[in-house]
């Protein structure tokens, strides 16, 4: 079977359950997300032992879709964090349904499936034209998803903004897309790296290109000063679809720009020096906007908003760091690298706010309080997520960090490096001010706090993969080794 | 073996002792006097041993620093442990009636035994970094003994003043031990050294020889001495010392650990002899801190009190010497065949047998008057304690010098000489000065004390001391006379100056002494014989020169409020600008960046267009232009 | 002789226009007009390109096909947008900008 | 599988038991024990074989390239700090007396990433066992510090962003260094991999101090180098009596360890480049003589003590920027010295806090007469960190200082030799504060209403037993020694 085929079906399976929620309204929220969390876990199945090599593509898809290791990594990486979204939504269904119209969460179990598609095909694309089109498959299901909670002025607020910058992003994107396509003649990666790498392409119109397209991708993964729109919109959101911007979107934004810049930055490229200059400065600007007003955020779903923005910085800081030979991860590693310990610290985070939320608490920071006595698990748990957050060692979040640093520091982008710094050290303030807040005991007698055992087990699946990745990556670096070699060997 | 023997008895009495005296009671006096016995017995044998230097104890042995616990087994070291063990067993026993009554005994015998082992270590120390641990052992148990009765605040500021006053000379001393380490390659061996500033690297005439160097590290060896022997201008402790038990002050702080100073100096006398400014100033410190202690000592009304500045006078004669003998060696006034003897460790073994005596006399008196210690509140206890009273009399005599008769005459004598032939005149003036100054107030407090008639109720009524506290005053006091004699300073191997009974430059000194002698002590009787208060008062002498209050100054000043300012520009500016500034700034930062979040609409796309030009202008116009 | 420059500039500020819209304008359902009106600007460029990028004497027509997708999804994005505003205004009674300022900080 | 690993994995296992619901006095107490005496076997084991290069070495591989293994191996140096760890942890559990047990836990996660971070080989877990250790402190300052809740997190805060934003530096500087030193193809964590290629390799000595440099700024913050060193006298007056005893005493050499076991072997000249040796002078002069002053100024107990715990390590400097093998050993003596003597203290001083609840001097006095045995135990530790001989801390500050007069020239003082004589001022004034503490609150006559008597014996023994270990230690400072046979 090919993986084009299991991406097909997803939609497909997509489809079929709005139909079903339209034909059948009574049917159980509860069975109708069983229903897709059980599709795309057989997605997932199927993927692991589909074919994984270009030549297994229908012929017509070829020219426009590749499976190298990097997509392949980013596919199940897709199908793996819609997988935990559709089950956190299911946590989060009976508060979530008092915001919905009358109280119906079909599209939040349906949209996902879709925007996985999207994702896993983005993860494939070679072209510009497929980026877009599967970029806007995603952004489109997106807008939707986050003006779900209709009732709430939140959500809806959340979905307007997302919506007039999403789609201003998206017309920056394509003049950039136009501007690419005028400079060297050609949308597929291949061509534009070619190109790229001939003197005689104009210089100033590629750069123009380039610049308009990182622009409309920078918007897509939170890039500064692109990174506005994304306190509001993951504070508004319904807490899984935050989850899946700040981890599925993200993840595609980047996988986009990593290819992107692969063809940007190849070898002898006429505007690499200035891609790179821009990334550096970009990505230290990005970690110190994210880190810097996080430090006064009173809610921890804006503040893990702003965390995001900050982790991005990072993520644009890996891949302004060109391969080095003495490092197995090349920047797109790297980045998959990070994004892939980011998922389970950030779902982990996200799912203990869905569970405060659930619980009837809300998520500011004073409500976390007590949480140590209330629930010590939960406590444990979110304590390793956040501690994870802010990059302490033994956790998967310290090895992402520690690569870019290395990065930085052995191609000497000292002031980068220095940014970096800075904005990790502020993250401890902000993050362990919320653990601090899990422990505190005083004035607090509020209930236990009670979770169900499958709660309990994805959670503390997540939070061991957490310390595995932390203590144990090489798996995670032999997946994405092969990565590294094909790209190298093509660039 | 006798050395291991003296060093570790001591020592496992003492931590038997601190460790476990709730468990031990009374039997802990018995252990600490047992042990004071046996080393006493062990340091006669040891009279007999041969020379020696050898290990006995690994320390530190790193690389080409080697520090072990060695011995230096030589006549100085025999002579001085007889010295310190006899003294340390009679004061032991002494004590055995002195603090029948106290509470806190065991811990008093287990300071007095960790004291006897801090000693015998600075006795038989081969190197200086043994010398200087012992040097600080000793120090840690006059802290102990003196603050005994702790509850009382005085006890307290005096342990606390005598430990901190240390301090400052051992900071000098082992800036001293380090200049010598590190000038001779890492080795403080004691014979070592000696021979390097002899024949060595260090001689005069070897290359790279600064005599700058060798007179500072002389002075910083100096500034150990000063400390320990509480020479001028570190001699404010030792007066306040008297706030522990007498017998302490008999055993330390008159007889044995303050002396240790001169006896460091009379082991590093190869040094203080290389640098000729180290000696005159060592000289003229000790000179100084004589005639000023006797000068204190005329005014003061506490018994122990005069006995403590007699004891800083004789200790600053016994600097002088030490200075004296160096300079007189320079100028050719020495003696013509190396001289075992040493006027400085000579009188330093005379006066120890006289002073404790004193002491322990005082201590008996003391005991008897219900612990009252104003020699004006005594009077007429000749009758009530002959023995004392007669014990005490020698003591005097001997501290005085009485001619011919008393040990203390024949060391003052080879002192003064030592002075006289120093070259410098002013030197012998003094010590013959401080010599009439020592008359008169020794005499003065014999007078008021016990003659006359009693002029309070516990004078009245007092008794004469047991058997116990006679027996070691009987003792020291045939001490006193004899201690001088060539068979006894012989045997127990004192360093009794050759020529001491036949001054070459005619009689000088002699005459000197006499005259000194005579006036003093007539001056003393015939101001003070039956007079109820003191009829001559001289504040300056009465006030100690004002030094305490010039110090209580200077500690607030330059130590309290330089740490009040230097606290607070710690707080403010390596605070403030290591911590609190970048936070500030940072958390300013911060505030800035969220107004950037102000949630309008308008605003973001604004930013967002803008920064959509700005990355244009960045790349298109800035970026190429800068060549990178 | 329009040549591709022509194109260009007109594009550009068609592009510049929108973006000035989108800034400056307060109604929602105008600033989603100037949206469109840059994905427009987009799209002449991409035809001018293609137009003036010729492949064995033929328009590269992959720039054209990328257009149609375009129009596509602005349509898809217009379903989808008009119905959040239509949300929008049914709560607010109002498709002011200055109506969605909760979220902030 | 080593025996230093079941050292490191002990007290971590201990506190998840306890946290899962084991009883906590025990189970702590227990494995500490049984730690305890492990470390001993097997420092007893090292002495006795050459008792020089890594031992007890075992090395499981976790990534390729970079290179990177759960490394575990110990020399003498680190099985010193091994035992000052255990030996602390176990003093600071047993002290421990009717407190949740998070007390408990805590201890042994700071305990266990403070042995990690000592028997580790591989920078990555240096560098991580540390911060794990970190956590635990921050929590129970900010929760169950000694002040008003706004106060006591304040504080922790600013210990945790102090320490986090060295931490940072520390990893640049250990990045850094891993990216000099790894060699041509692949890069490693391996310290003795480093080590080797340092030594095949050295460095521009320009370059090593720069590297120093940066190395002594991360690792330096943790030690609170002046003037990096303001979270740690709040943080230490603050902090729950197991995380003072333990931080002060165990987790802060941890930058000193680091300076000694990576920067120094790999950087040999770093120090000894002027403008880093100066600098390096100044610092740590800051640290004994600033301090020094501060100290006296104090009138709590334990801000004297927080404070001059601060100032002591200077003299610790002092012997790394000497760099002489004697110095460095003297450094080493003096790290387990110094966190035998504070813990002592800090353990006491907390005692003191819970039963009389005040530490001001001016309300305190004659604790001496009720509570002999407690005012013994405080007077070793005092007069530990006066520095007396027969203690331990006398041994290390006295190597220290004639390390740094190895190349002494008669006549000629060199900038290192200078700052010695101006530190043994220092000595000066710790004794001058610690005897006015010691004046304050046992001499004199009892204060009426604060009354003190002697804790039950069972309750001495850790004391008791850091004394003891200072007792030993300080007159036979050859033990220690005889475990760092090698020149360092």
């Amino acid at each position: 079977m090919s993986v084009f085929t299991i991406e097909a079906g997803l939609a497909f399976l997509g489809l079929v359950l709005l139909l079903v929620e339209a034909f059948k309204p009574d049917i159980c929220r509860r069975t109708l997300g069983l229903m897709a969390i059980a599709g795309t876990a057989l997605a997932l199945v199927l993927f692991v032992f589909a074919k994984h090599d270009t030549a297994s593509l229908p012929g017509f898809m070829q020219p426009w879709h590749q499976l190298d290791t990097l997509a392949l990594f980013y596919k199940g990486f897709a199908l793996v964090i819609t997988i935990l979204v559709l089950w956190l939504t299911l946590e989060c269904a009976p508060y979530l349904t008092r915001f919905t119209v009358d109280g119906k969460l079909a599209e939040m179990f349906s949209l996902p499936l879709i925007v996985c598609a999207g994702m896993m095909w983005m993860a494939s694309a070679r072209d510009l034209v497929t980026v877009f089109v599967s970029l806007e498959l995603v952004t489109v299901s997106f807008y939707v998803l986050v003006a779900f909670a209709r009732k709430s002025a939140f959500s809806l607020e959340a979905g307007v903004k997302y919506l007039i910058l999403g789609a201003l992003s998206t017309g920056v994107l394509v003049y950039g897309i136009a501007w690419i396509y005028g400079a060297t003649g050609t949308m597929s990666f291949d061509g534009i790296a070619k190109a790229l790498a001939n003197p005689a392409t104009n210089k100033t119109a590629a750069l123009f290109g380039a610049a308009i397209l990182l622009c409309g991708l920078g918007f897509k993964v939170a890039a500064a000063p692109f990174h506005m729109w994304v306190p509001d919109v993951y504070q508004g959101a319904p807490t899984p679809v935050t989850a899946f911007l700040s981890v599925g979107s993200k993840a595609a934004g980047f996988v986009v720009l990593t290819r992107a810049l692969d063809a940007f930055l190849v070898e002898n490229s006429i505007i690499g020096t200035e891609i790179q200059s821009l990334l550096l400065v970009a990505g230290s600007l990005t970690a110190l906007l994210g880190s810097l007003p996080a430090m006064f955020q009173t809610s921890v779903k804006r503040l893990l908003a702003y965390s995001s923005i900050s982790h991005a910085g990072y993520l644009l800081l890996a891949l302004a760091c060109r391969e080095s030979p003495r490092f197995d991860l090349s920047s797109g590693g790297v980045v998959a690298f990070y994004l892939a310990t980011y998922l389970p610290m950030t779902v982990l985070g996200f799912l203990g706010l869905g569970l405060m939320r659930a619980n009837g608490l809300g998520e500011d920071i004073k409500d976390f309080a007590g949480l140590a006595k209330r629930n010590p698990l939960l406590a444990l748990l979110m304590t390793v997520s956040f501690a994870s957050l802010a990059g302490l060692p033994l956790t998967a979040g310290f090895l992402g960090k520690l690569f870019v640093f290395l990065g930085l520091a052995d191609h000497g982008y000292w002031g980068a490096l220095s940014c970096a710094i800075i904005a990790a050290a502020t993250g401890f303030y902000y993050y362990f001010k919320t653990v601090l807040a899990m422990f505190t005991t005083e004035g607090t007698d509020a209930p236990a706090l009670k979770l169900s055992s499958a709660t309990r087990a994805v959670a503390g699946l997540l939070a061991v993969a957490i310390l595995v990745l932390g203590v144990y990556p090489k798996p995670l670096q032999k997946l994405l080794k092969p990565a590294s070699a094909t790209m190298a060997a093509r660039n | 073996m006798p050395a291991s023997i003296i060093l570790l008895l001591p020592f496992f009495s003492a931590l038997v002792i601190l460790l476990g005296h709730r468990q031990l009671k009374g039997a802990a006096v018995l252990i600490s006097v047992g042990s004071s016995i046996i080393a006493f017995l062990a340091s006669l044998v040891f009279l007999a041993t041969d020379d020696d230097n050898k290990l006995l104890l690994p320390f530190i042995d790193v690389a080409h620093f080697h520090a072990g616990i060695d011995v230096l087994i030589d006549k100085q070291s025999r002579g001085m442990m007889f010295i310190v063990s006899f003294i340390g067993m009679l004061v032991h026993i002494f004590s055995l009636g002195y603090m029948k009554d106290d509470e806190a005994k065991p811990r008093f015998f287990g300071a007095l035994s960790l004291f006897m082992f801090s000693m015998t270590g600075i006795v038989l120390a081969g190197n200086l970094i043994m010398m200087f641990i012992f040097w600080e052992l000793v120090g840690l148990s006059s802290y102990l003994l003196i603050g005994h009765w702790y509850q009382k605040a005085s006890a307290a500021e005096a342990c606390k003043k005598a430990f901190l006053t240390n301090r400052i000379g051992d900071f000098g001393f082992m800036i001293g031990i380090l200049l010598l380490l590190g000038a001779n390659a890492g080795n403080v061996n004691l014979l070592d050294l000696k021979t390097a500033f002899e024949s060595g690297p260090l001689r005069p005439e070897a290359p790279g020889y600064s005599a700058g160097f060798t007179t500072v590290a002389a002075l910083c060896i100096f500034l150990g001495a000063v400390g320990k022997s509480a020479q001028f201008p570190l001699h404010v402790w030792l007066p306040d010392a008297m706030e522990g038990p007498t017998p302490v002050s008999a055993l330390i702080h008159a007889a044995t650990m303050v002396a240790a100073g001169v006896y460091m100096l009379v082991r590093v006398s190869f040094l203080v002899a290389a640098s000729p400014l180290a000696a005159e100033i060592i000289a003229g410190i000790g000179c100084i801190t004589a005639l000023m202690a006797a000068l204190m000592a005329t005014q003061q009304n506490d018994i122990k009190r005069v006995l403590a500045y007699s004891t800083l006078s004789q200790l600053g004669y016994m600097v002088m010497a030490v200075g004296a003998v160096a300079m007189a060696a320079k100028h050719g006034h020495g003696p013509e065949a190396p001289d075992p003897g040493h006027p400085a460790m000579f009188h330093l073994y005379t006066h120890a047998f006289f002073k404790a005596m004193l002491f322990l006399g005082s201590g008996a008196v003391i005991y008897a008057c219900h612990h009252e210690q104003d020699i004006w509140k005594m009077g007429g206890l000749r009758k009530h304690m002959p023995v004392t009273f007669y014990t005490f009399a020698i003591g005097t005599a001997a501290l005085m010098g009485f001619p011919w008769l008393t040990s203390g005459f024949y060391s003052k004598e080879a002192v003064l000489d030592a002075a006289f032939n120093s070259g410098w005149r002013v030197l012998f003036i003094g010590g013959a000065v401080t010599a009439a100054l020592t008359a008169f107030y020794m005499t003065r407090l014999l007078i008021v004390a016990f003659m006359g008639k009693p002029r309070t109720d516990s004078a009245h009524h007092a008794q004469e001391a047991p058997m116990v506290m006679i027996l070691p005053l009987t003792i020291l006091a045939i001490f006193s006379i004899f201690s001088a004699w060539d068979g006894f300073a012989n045997s127990l191997q004192a360093l009794k100056p050759s020529h001491i009974n036949a001054p070459g430059e005619g009689h000088t000194v002699l005459i000197a002494s006499l005259i000194a002698l005579i006036a003093g002590a007539g001056g003393a009787i015939f101001l003070y014989r039956g007079k109820d208060k003191d009829p001559v008062s001289i504040k300056l002498f009465a006030n100690k020169f004002y030094f305490d209050e010039i110090y209580a100054v200077i500690v607030r000043v330059c130590q309290d409020r330089v740490a009040w300012i230097v606290t607070a520009l710690e707080r403010v500016f390596v605070d403030g600008i290591i911590a609190r500034l970048p936070s500030a700034i940072v958390a300013r930062l911060g505030a800035a960046t969220r107004m950037l979040q102000g949630g309008h609409l308008q605003g973001y796309t604004f930013l967002l267009g803008g920064g959509v030009i700005a990355v244009i202008y960045l790349v298109v116009f800035v970026l190429p232009r800068m060549g990178n | 002789m329009i040549t591709l420059g022509h194109y260009l500039v007109v594009s550009g500020m068609l592009f510049a226009l929108g973006l000035a819209g989108v800034i400056a304008r307060r109604n929602i359902i105008i600033v989603y007009m100037c949206l469109e009106m840059m994905l427009s600007a987009a799209n002449l460029a991409l035809v001018g390109f293609s137009r003036f990028h010729l492949v064995h004497g033929l328009p590269d027509y992959t720039a054209q096909s990328l257009v149609f997708f375009t129009i596509t999804v602005a349509a898809a994005e217009v379903a989808v947008g008009l119905a959040i505003i239509v949300a929008l205004f049914r709560s607010k009674q109002s498709v002011d900008v200055e109506s969605v300022t909760k979220l902030q900080g | 599988m080593s025996v230093l690993e079941i050292i490191i994995a002990l007290p971590l296992l201990a506190a998840l038991a306890i946290w899962l619901g084991a009883p906590a006095h025990a189970t702590s107490l227990g494995a500490t024990l049984l730690n305890l005496l492990i470390v001993l076997v097997t420092t007893v084991q090292y002495a006795g074989k050459a008792a020089t290069g890594l031992a007890f070495t075992y090395s499981r591989p976790i990534l390729d390239n970079p290179s990177l293994s759960f490394a575990v191996g110990a020399d003498g140096v680190s099985l010193i700090l091994a035992l000052l760890t255990t030996l602390v942890m176990l003093a600071a559990i047993w002290q421990i007396q009717d407190r949740p047990a998070i007390f408990y836990v805590s201890s042994l996660l700071i305990g266990g990433g403070a042995l990690g971070a000592f028997l580790t080989t591989d920078v990555f877990f240096i560098y991580a066992f540390h911060e794990l250790a970190l956590i635990p402190t921050f929590l129970m300052i900010a929760l169950h510090g000694r002040a008003e809740p706004a106060q006591r997190k304040a504080v922790a805060w600013k210990a945790t962003i102090y320490l986090g934003a060295g931490s940072l530096v520390l990893l640049a500087g250990l990045a850094w260094v891993v990216l000099e030193f790894s060699g041509g193809s692949k890069l490693t964590f391996d310290l003795e991999a480093l080590r080797n290629q340092a030594k095949l390799t050295p460095l521009a000595d320009a370059k090593q101090a720069q590297i120093f440099f940066v190395l002594l700024l991360g690792f330096g913050s943790l030690v609170s180098l002046f003037p990096f060193h303001s979270w740690a006298a709040p943080a230490y007056a603050t902090a729950p009596t197991p995380v003072a005893m333990l931080h002060s005493g165990v987790l802060k050499k941890f930058g000193l360890y680091g300076l000694i076991r990576i920067a120094l072997p790999l950087l040999p000249q770093g120090p000894h480049v002027e403008w880093v040796q100066n600098a390096l002078l100044l610092m740590l002069l800051g640290n004994i003589l600033v301090m020094g002053l501060v100290t006296i100024h104090a009138h709590r107990l334990d801000d004297t003590l927080a404070n001059s715990s601060v100032m002591h390590m200077g003299y610790i400097f002092l012997g790394i920027a000497a760099g002489s093998d004697i110095a460095l050993k003297g450094a080493v003596v003096l790290m387990f010295a110094h966190g035998i003597s504070i813990a002592l203290l800090f353990g006491l001083c907390g005692r003191m806090r819970n039963q009389l609840g005040t530490l001001e001097y001016n309300k305190l006095g004659g604790l001496a007469t009720h509570a002999p045995a407690f005012t013994v135990l405080f007077a070793f530790g005092a007069f530990a960190s006066i520095g007396l001989p027969g203690l331990t801390n006398f041994a290390g500050e006295v190597m220290i200082f004639v390390g740094s007069f190895t190349d002494f020239k008669a006549g000629v003082m060199s900038n290192l030799q200078w700052t010695v004589i101006l530190a043994l001022w220092g000595v000066v004034m710790s004794a001058v504060y610690m005897l006015r503490a010691y004046r304050n609150i046992f001499h004199g006559s009892p204060t009426t209403g604060l009354f003190m008597i002697d804790p039950a014996f069972s309750q001495r023994v850790p004391f008791i037993m850091l004394a003891t270990t200072l007792l030993v230690t300080g007159c036979c400072p050859w033990l220690l020694l005889n475990l760092m046979k090698s020149a360092l």
